[in-house]
């Protein structure tokens, strides 16, 4: 209908050629001292992205509601009875995906040019951001399960890789490596969950997205997965397993430890990969599944479990915190885990909205910090901090409208999409939604924390302080105009202002199928809307008001590092001490692998048998004498006894 | 008087080595001793090689019974005459190295070959006993031939006394068989009354054999010989003597196959325990040594063993003859593969072979990258692994084991054979190892390296063509 | 009843051929060793000619031409014999075949 | 009837063996190589009664009358041969007794049962007779000349092994 | 006459090398390359041949076997892909370990053909004695190029390697001849059409039929290898040049394998359904012994070869699922896994020459030093442990999804954590190498030259392609692949009749009147 369609190809393949480029321009000028030339590399990597955004935006707009876009270039994988197609495709889900992931990721290419001009590797750096953007285009874009895997562990590659980008360091080497190997055992539970999947709807079985959405809207196949026979088992394990997929990704219990880590890249990527995109991919997939996952109300109930202990766990965290990139990186976690709870209430539209929101406004706070960072020469200690307000105020200002989006204070972003998850949680269990509001307060708690920390009071550290200056515009521009999203994106879908639904309409041919299904089975009751509202904000307002006594008077002094103690330290890292077990079990069978079965019982039973038939040699060998009458002797005895043996034996 | 046809198979052989032994023998005086290594060894090759040329063109016949020839001793003819060209190549290299004065080596290699051939085509206990002699006295001289080495005087005397009593043994043996027979040819019938002299004399003809092939228990000879004896000639006599000894046994015993006596089945129980005997000892005691000529020995004990168990006959030929074909094409591939092991290394392993210890040769391959290769064929062809025909040697022995059902055997045997791989392999390995003090290349004469190339070819061909080698 | 018992003259050739072993295998001289193997050889010329009696006319004759044979070879044995004892004295001035064993390993 | 050949029979046979025996038993050589000759004689004479005359001559020709002379003249060339000091048997050569004991045991105690007679016919092993089974159609013709290969091979080992002076020679002259 | 030709092409190279090319390092490296390029040229139409067969002639008899041992070879889509391994790995090997091997590089070369030569003919064989000839007669080349151009134990390495694997191969000597006694010949199609048919009809005696089952498996489980027949295998990779390594465990270890898919399985389809869960549990130990083995090495080849050791258990496991995911999924990752592993060998031989250590401890901060090198490593590191867009990740899959299917959950949770441990070593392994501060100054040259890279960069190529298009193996794969491994009932497990339909007809006449006798 639309010859666009036949350039799906190209969305990441754009990124993709800019990963090249960058890629061989740092080949190319590794041997040369000062590195290739930054304008080229940052000129390319940022037209790719910008490209990207550019066709997404007019495949968009092109894209009538409930129509498909689909190409399937070629047969993948081919194993007799089951195919999957190398196909894209892309719908009205993937569009709002999409033009967050290239539009932010736009603004973050332009940011780093200026983020990055100092480093060396600045060639190295756009490569992989690029390649992140083709992984992530491919991870939306895909047309089936198998598609999605290759930009799912795209996106986990390219974290890794960004993560150590400065490999000089071994802190951050190991945090890559954590963040791969544990986003490696979530991709483990994607694949297992994807073979189960596949068993469940057996002869049929395809991984195509719209396939499986239609399969399960079959209702003839509900009898395959009736409780209590094998497919309901098949569909749980399915769906847990996936699920498990996605806690990796989006870093929620129990496979949350890398994220805080994951700090450890360049700030833009922390906004971008780590804030605003790839963690937002579990998400994503819930939403993409969401046909297969109401079908499955007890794995519905442990995501919504699962995502509100996140958030809880998360905000607590966020509190002990001292490092103003590990706040963020608790109150994304947080954030996701409010994300997870509305799918886990069905409500996947909700939880798509707060990933939209969430994205900007998580963004700016990001960007913001980073040029906080930049500004204070790269300390990332609060406590250091203090009274930058009026040396960076246009960071401020950004950061200020991220502070007041997130904590949901009327008619931010955040305001919008956290009162709809809120409301909805309410409407299928009250537990839920105090859980949430209790969450909110903490949230409101310890961003306010940071923000007074860091832009109000006097400087704390002079000689950081002293000399802070704003970054050049390639920095702010983009942190400004993120600011603004911040504060006006809610509008997309503003709950109580009629007409102001685009989100929900834009989305609702792919989700509402699901989401109807769900609310047929559980009637939720309608609470009036401006009354939770009010609640949300009075919550926020509160929590303001405590970080605002406790924090702004009190006397900080820096000390030591800026990890968390104590009872902190505890809570902080409960779940990697958790994950340690498993490290240690792996590290002990190892070491019994190695010392005692390969060297004592294989190498030693070998030379055993060696020994043992050089003993054996040795005592024959000494048959052979020296002396010619003996030698002749024995020649003879054998002669005299052969022949007697035959005689005598024979007859 | 005699049709001239008759004698051909006979006449020219011996009449080509005779030539060269004469050349030889003329020239031998008139060079002085470097000039003698250059054109004696290539006079005794060249009547070798006429002599391989006759051979191949007369055809198959017999002489008044006491001498005969078909196919398979025709080839054994062949492998008789390859080795002693490996013989003399390497006997060139080493005398070279070593200014030999003299060149009656030459001539003793070309007179042992003769004897050997004798034996192969013997079909009477005289031509055979003769044969016999004729080798074993040449290289008897051979052993011996470094006068002023204690190590060979001892071998020498050694290998001497023993032989010369095992030869008595066997002329006994022959005069028994002949008063049970009343002819001195093989395949006669005892007459009645006269049967246990057949028996016994049979019995001692057999040892006398395999006593010059060092089947255990009579292999107490061999290891001090072999170690004793310049390592050409340790290569020379492993192959030509066990060629002719083992060709002759299988001639013997293919006619007491044919006789109604129950001789067969008794003597092949003593067989079977001498066989098991040898490649048991053969294999264990080669384990920890430390020359490589004592190695070899052991190895060719082994091999003996093998030999013997290669005497089951394989199929009946249309003159009713049993065949016994896995004896010719194993002992083709023994003779081949040792002598051109011994022919490599003899360049090897330097003057009056003071470095053939295994860690003197460390890294000779690497410096002399063709000999080593030939020897390494040669090696994986005694270890009994393709691509070489040693492979198909022993699977070929070990198969008819099993057909004949006797797969316990069988088994037994390719356990000791995959042990005693070990010992060719260590040597190989050696071979190809780093030296601990970097040796340079020696000097091959390219006499030398042709003829090994040539025999390695040839054994790697043995696998691929094995019904050429008697199979 | 014959002249002389054909059997008789084989038991004779026996005890000569294993006296003749028994001189080679027992005596340390190498002399002996040598004449130990001239017996032996003897012995079975003995014992050729013995049975060459037994048989008719043509029969009988290769009995008796083996043993010119045999004569002949053992002279070039005796010879090559010789040559080794000289070789082998000269090695290590001694008749001793005791003397003569370094090798082993 | 004849008793001649027997008792000549017996005569020769305890001579051979009483020989034989002296060589076993003897202390020196010398000694050793005379009773050798003793046998050897006694041994052409039981040829002669058995009907082998040309071999009797043969075996006082080239036995006793050379080979026994070569070893004779190889004791006395060689001092060291003379000495009395190297033991006869030793305590391993009264051990190694037993095995050709065994094996004379072994072997008459089976040939006990066999029954070979003699053929009395006219004479046979005279020279011509002899010579026309070596020259003759028998063929027997190559293997004598394959037994000239067997001399020339003594005679060159021989060399091979016996010439010193050469080599001490080139020692000299090196 | 192709087939011939393919199998003498590399021995031929090996003699031209051994004559025509020059004495110093450099000229035999290029002749070298020059001719390994031919041969895999000439090997790579079989990919699209599918299958077919050489005209065939009486070889030898077989001591009490009424048929004569043939002389024939035959290609079909299983070794059709195996051949395109070794024939284009040979090359990459000879090329990357010019510098490591200067001036004895032209011996280097000849044996490394030998050993192709030797590869191609076991893949080629269609008897079995043909091919237990080859498969032996690796030996010999390979035991030279390790005791003449490895390590510093590598007298102890090739000694073991020698001898376990004459030890696993021997009773399959016996085997054949066995084999040969009862299915009359040594056709691999006559016997396996024979055998299909006997064993399923239970007319085999049972326990007759399990020895020579297990007779012949252990063979390859020795040559794979599995546990706990794997002793040789650490060592003698570790010490091997890396050329040669790349060699071994690239193509040789398919050759064990293949074996399994050839022979075991066409011969004696019903103990390898009845073993199958056996043989996969063994792989699975392979896998998880493997990786928890890679990641307490410190010596890099040893880790490498511990980790395929988990590669190679998890493509038996895959073939042993008998579903076609499965045994395509082995294929794919055979393929892939000698790509990569392959790659990694070469570029760690480099690495060894340039620090003249293996030990992981002496490396570090390579990415700063030379990152082109950093780079390839890491593509082939990623490939290897199965990063989707590379071949790995498709073999992977399917394997897991054979193993689901046919053994249940439980075992693809086990195969699948596996896999999350090959990715742990891998990662150790590269943040040693790559990243961190450097710990030994490193001799040589700064960064792999665009030459070293030539190498390497093919093989990288082949690994994306085939991540992207598997079908080019899976497909052409197809063309025997289910006759021998499906149900036991099926007929002739073997191609060759078809194939030689197709090619020429005669010998299959001859093969059909061999099976009539």
């Amino acid at each position: 209908m639309n010859q666009l369609q036949n350039y799906l190809w190209l969305l990441p393949v754009l990124p993709l050629a800019g990963a090249l480029l960058n890629g061989i321009l740092a080949l190319a000028g590794a041997d040369t001292d000062e590195g290739p030339s930054r304008g080229l590399s940052g000129f390319f990597g940022t037209v790719a992205a910008g490209g990207a955004f550019v066709l997404t935006l007019l495949l968009a707009l092109s894209l009538h509601p409930n129509a498909v876009f689909a190409q399937a270039p070629w047969t993948w994988i081919d194993a007799g009875s089951f195919k999957v197609a190398f196909g894209f495709s892309f719908d009205s889900l993937t569009a709002m995906m999409l033009l967050f992931i290239t539009g932010i990721g736009t603004l973050i290419h332009f940011y780093s040019i200026g983020y990055m001009a100092e480093d060396r590797g600045f060639a190295r750096f756009f490569a992989y951001l690029n390649l992140f953007l083709a992984s992530m285009i491919v991870l939306v874009l895909g047309s089936n399960l198998l598609m999605t895997f290759i930009g799912w562990e795209g996106v986990g590659l390219c974290s890794y890789l960004l993560i150590g980008f400065w490999h000089k360091e071994e802190a951050n080497n190991n945090a890559a490596r954590k963040a791969f190997l544990v986003n490696r055992a979530g991709d483990l539970g994607f694949l297992l969950g994807t073979i189960a999947l596949m068993a469940l709807m057996g002869s049929q079985a395809s991984l195509e997205y719209s396939a499986i959405s239609a399969w399960f809207r079959d209702a003839s196949h509900a009898a395959l997965f009736a409780a209590g026979t094998t497919g309901a088992g098949l569909l749980l394990a399915s769906t847990l397993l996936i699920f498990l997929g996605c806690t990796g990704k989006s870093a929620q219990i129990p496979l949350l430890t890398w994220l805080p880590d994951a700090m450890a890249g360049p700030t833009p990527v922390s906004a971008l990969i780590h804030a605003a995109t790839m963690v937002t991919s579990g998400v994503y997939l819930l939403a993409r599944l969401s046909d297969m996952f109401v079908r499955s109300p007890l794995t519905l109930s442990v995501i919504a479990g699962v995502g509100i202990a996140t958030a809880l766990w998360a905000a607590v965290a966020g509190l002990f915190q001292n490092d103003i990139k590990k706040v963020l990186a608790y109150s994304t976690v947080s954030q996701l885990g409010y994300m997870f709870m509305a799918a886990g209430v069905g409500s996947f539209d909700a939880s798509l909205f707060h990933v939209f929101t969430h994205a900007f406004f998580k963004a700016t706070l990001f960007l913001g910090a980073g040029s906080v960072i930049h500004a204070v020469g790269g300390e990332q200690d609060m406590r250091k901090m203090g009274g930058l307000w009026k040396k960076l105020p246009l960071t401020f200002l950004a950061m200020a409208a991220g502070w007041y989006a997130i904590l949901g204070l009327p008619l931010g972003a955040g305001f919008w999409s956290k009162d709809l998850i809120l409301e909805r949680a309410y409407g299928s269990s009250p537990l839920l939604y105090g859980l949430g509001l209790l969450t909110a307060v903490i949230t409101a708690l310890y961003m306010t924390r940071l923000m007074i920390l860091t832009f109000f009071g006097k400087g704390r550290d002079e000689k950081l302080t002293a000399h802070a200056h704003e970054a050049p515009f390639t920095m702010t521009l983009p942190v400004v105009l993120l600011g603004l999203g911040a504060l006006g994106v809610g509008f997309f879908w503003a709950g109580m202002i009629p007409g102001l639904d685009s989100f929900h309409q834009m989305l609702s041919p792919v989700l509402s199928p699901a989401q109807s299904f769900w609310a047929r089975g559980n009637e939720a009751e309608e609470g009036s809307a401006l009354l939770f509202a009010a609640i949300g904000t009075l919550a926020a307002l509160v929590g303001a008001g405590i970080a605002w006594a406790i924090w702004s008077k009190a006397k900080i002094e820096a000390v030591g590092s800026s990890a968390p103690k104590g009872f902190g330290a505890f809570w902080t890292f409960f779940f990697d001490y958790i994950h340690g077990i498993f490290i240690a079990a792996t590290k002990a069978l190892a070491w019994i692998g190695d010392k005692i079965v390969q060297t004592v019982i294989f190498n030693g039973l070998l030379a055993l048998l060696i020994y043992a038939v050089g003993m054996v040699g040795d005592a024959v060998r000494s048959l052979q004498r020296s002396r010619l009458r003996v030698n002749l002797g024995l020649s003879l005895c054998g002669l005299v006894l052969l022949l007697a043996f035959f005689l005598l034996g024979a007859w | 008087m005699l049709p001239a046809a008759e004698l051909f198979p006979f006449v020219f052989p011996f009449l080509a080595l005779g030539l060269g032994i004469v050349a030889t023998l003329i020239a031998e005086p008139f060079l002085d001793p470097r000039r003698k290594h250059h054109f004696l060894p290539v006079i005794a090759v060249l009547s070798l090689v006429g002599a391989m040329a006759v051979s191949a063109l007369t055809r198959a016949g017999s002489w008044h019974g006491l001498l005969a020839t078909d196919g398979p001793r025709a080839i054994m003819g062949l492998v008789v005459f390859i080795s002693g060209i490996l013989g003399i190549v390497g006997l060139q290299q080493k005398l070279g190295e070593e200014d030999f004065p003299g060149g009656e080596p030459y001539i003793l290699t070309l007179l042992a070959t003769a004897g050997a051939l004798l034996m192969v085509d013997a079909t009477a206990t005289l031509s055979l006993f003769v044969g016999m002699e004729l080798a074993s006295l040449a290289i008897y001289a051979l052993v011996g031939l470094r006068r002023t080495d204690a190590l060979g005087a001892e071998a020498l005397f050694k290998y001497f006394v023993m032989g010369a009593v095992f030869s008595a043994v066997f002329l006994y043996g022959a005069a028994l068989s002949y008063g049970a027979t009343g002819t001195i040819r093989f395949g006669a019938l005892p007459l009645p009354g006269r049967e246990l002299f057949f028996y016994v004399g049979a019995v001692l003809m057999s040892f006398g054999l395999l006593f010059k092939a060092g089947v255990a228990p009579f292999h107490f000879w061999s290891p001090d010989a072999y170690a004793g004896a310049p390592s050409p000639v340790t290569g020379f006599m492993a192959a030509v003597v066990k060629v002719g000894s083992l060709a002759a046994m299988g001639s013997l015993w293919q006619s007491w196959l044919l006789l109604p006596t129950e001789l067969p089945e008794h003597l092949f129980r003593l067989l079977v325990l001498m066989g098991l005997l040898s490649v048991a000892i053969g294999t264990l005691s080669g384990l920890g040594q430390r020359r490589a000529r004592r190695l070899i020995a052991f190895s060719s004990i082994t091999h003996a063993g093998f030999l013997v168990f290669a005497l089951i006959p394989t199929g009946i030929a249309a003159n009713n003859v049993l065949q016994l074909s896995n004896l010719w094409y194993y002992l083709a591939a023994y003779a081949l593969a040792t002598s051109v092991v011994m022919a490599s290394l003899a360049a090897l392993t330097g003057k009056n072979d003071d470095g053939d210890t295994l860690q003197a040769l460390a890294g000779a391959a690497k410096a002399n990258p063709l000999l080593g290769t030939a020897a390494t064929i040669g090696l994986a062809s005694l270890a009994g692994f393709p691509p070489a025909a040693g492979f198909l040697a022993k699977f070929n022995v070990l198969a008819s084991l099993v057909v004949n059902g006797k797969w316990k055997l069988a088994s037994m045997l390719l356990v000791l054979a995959l042990i005693g791989a070990v010992y060719y392999v260590r040597l190989a390995a050696t071979l190809w190892s780093e030296p601990a003090t970097p040796r340079a290349p020696v000097a091959v004469r390219p006499l030398l390296s042709w003829a090994a190339a040539l025999g390695a070819i040839i054994l790697v061909l043995g696998l691929f063509f094995p019904s050429y080698f008697g199979a | 009843m014959t002249a002389i018992s054909a059997l008789n003259v084989q038991f004779l050739a026996l005890l000569l051929f294993c006296i003749g072993l028994a001189t080679t295998l027992t005596r340390r001289n190498l002399f002996f060793i040598l004449m130990g193997v001239e017996i032996m050889l003897n012995a079975a010329n003995l014992s050729f000619v013995g049975f060459s009696r037994t048989f008719a006319a043509a029969a009988s004759m290769e009995g008796l031409v083996v043993p010119v044979f045999v004569i002949a070879l053992a002279a070039s044995e005796a010879c090559i014999g010789l040559a080794m004892i000289i070789l082998v004295f000269h090695s290590r001035e001694s008749v001793d075949s005791d003397a003569y064993s370094r090798m082993k390993e | 009837m004849e008793l001649l050949p027997q008792i000549y029979f017996g005569l020769f046979a305890v001579l051979a063996l009483a020989c034989a025996l002296t060589v076993l038993v003897a202390r020196h050589p010398i000694n050793a190589a005379m009773a050798l000759i003793g046998m050897m004689t006694s041994l052409s004479g039981l040829y002669a009664i058995l009907h082998a005359p040309f071999l009797a001559v043969l075996q006082v020709l080239v036995y006793a009358g050379a080979i026994v002379m070569l070893l004779v003249f190889v004791i006395m060339v060689l001092n060291g041969a003379k000495d009395d000091h190297t033991p006869r048997f030793g305590s391993l050569g009264l051990v190694l007794l037993i095995v050709p004991a065994a094996l004379a045991a072994l072997l008459t105690r089976t040939f006990r049962g066999e029954t070979i007679s003699n053929n009395e016919a006219a004479l046979r092993g005279t020279v011509d007779l002899t010579g026309q089974q070596l020259f003759g159609p028998t063929g027997y013709v190559l293997l004598f000349e394959a037994v000239g290969f067997v001399l020339l091979t003594a005679l060159v080992g021989a060399v091979l092994l016996a010439k010193r002076e050469l080599d001490s020679h080139k020692e000299t002259k090196a | 006459m192709h087939l011939i030709l393919l199998l003498a092409a590399p021995f031929v190279a090996a003699l031209l090398l051994a004559f025509a090319s020059g004495k110093e390092g450099q000229s035999s490296a290029r002749l070298g390359l020059f001719l390994g390029l031919l041969t895999a040229a000439i090997a790579l139409p079989l990919v699209w041949c599918g299958g077919c067969v050489s005209p065939s002639f009486i070889w030898f008899q077989l001591p009490g076997i009424a048929t004569p041992t043939r002389f024939q070879l035959g290609v079909d889509g299983l070794s059709a892909w195996l051949l395109q391994l070794t024939a284009w790995l040979v090359p990459a090997a000879l090329w990357a370990s010019r510098r490591a091997v200067r001036e004895r590089m032209r011996e280097f070369a000849i044996w490394t053909f030998l050993l192709e030569g030797t590869i191609f003919g076991s893949l080629m064989a269609t008897d079995l004695v043909l091919f237990f000839l080859f498969f032996e007669a690796m030996l010999v080349p390979s035991f030279v190029l390790i005791s003449g151009f490895g390590g510093r134990r590598r007298r102890q390495a090739s000694l073991l390697f020698v001898i376990f694997t004459a030890l696993g191969s021997a009773p399959l000597m016996i085997a054949i001849y066995f084999l040969a006694k009862i299915g009359l010949g040594t056709d691999l199609a006559v016997l396996s059409a024979r055998f299909g048919i006997l064993s399923h009809l239970g007319m085999l005696p049972p326990s007759l039929a399990l020895a020579l089952f297990a007779a012949v498996a252990v063979a390859f489980v020795v040559k794979t290898p599995l546990l706990p027949l794997h002793v040789w295998q650490a060592e003698t990779y570790a010490e091997a040049p890396a050329g040669t390594t790349a060699l071994l465990s690239g193509a040789m270890a398919k050759v064990g394998v293949y074996g399994f898919l050839r022979f075991v399985i066409p011969l004696f389809p019903v103990e390898a359904h009845r073993f199958a869960l056996w043989f996969v549990l063994a792989g699975l130990v392979a896998v998880l012994y493997g990786a928890l083995l890679a990641l307490t090495q410190s010596d890099v080849k040893r880790l490498m070869a511990f980790s395929s050791l988990g590669h190679l258990g998890l493509i038996v496991a895959g073939v042993f699922t008998f579903t076609p995911e499965g045994l395509k999924g082995a294929m794919v990752l055979m393929v892939a896994h000698g790509l990569a592993a392959g790659g990694i060998f070469l570029l760690l031989g480099t690495l060894e020459r340039w620090a003249n250590s293996r030990h992981l401890d002496d490396f570090g901060g390579l990415a700063g030093r030379s990152p082109f090198m950093a780079t390839l490593l890491m593509v082939l590191v990623l490939a290897a442990i199965g990063l989707p867009g590379t071949a790995g990740f498709v073999g992977e899959f399917l394997i897991l999804k054979g193993l689901w299917t046919a053994f249940g959950p439980g075992v693809a949770v086990l195969a699948g954590i596996g896999v999350i441990l090959s990715a742990a070593y891998a990662l150790r392994m590269i943040q040693k190498l790559l990243f961190g501060k450097a710990a030994l100054p490193l001799e040589g040259e700064a960064d792999l030259t665009t030459g070293d890279a030539l190498a390497v960069l093919p093989l990288i190529a082949a690994l994306i392609f085939l991540g992207f298009w598997p079908s080019a193996v899976t497909r052409s794969v197809e063309i025997n692949l289910y006759q021998g491994w499906s149900a036991p009932s099926s007929g002739p497990a073997c191609p060759f009749h078809a194939a030689a339909r197709k090619c020429c007809p005669k010998s299959t006449q001859e093969s059909a009147d061999a099976a009539g006798r």
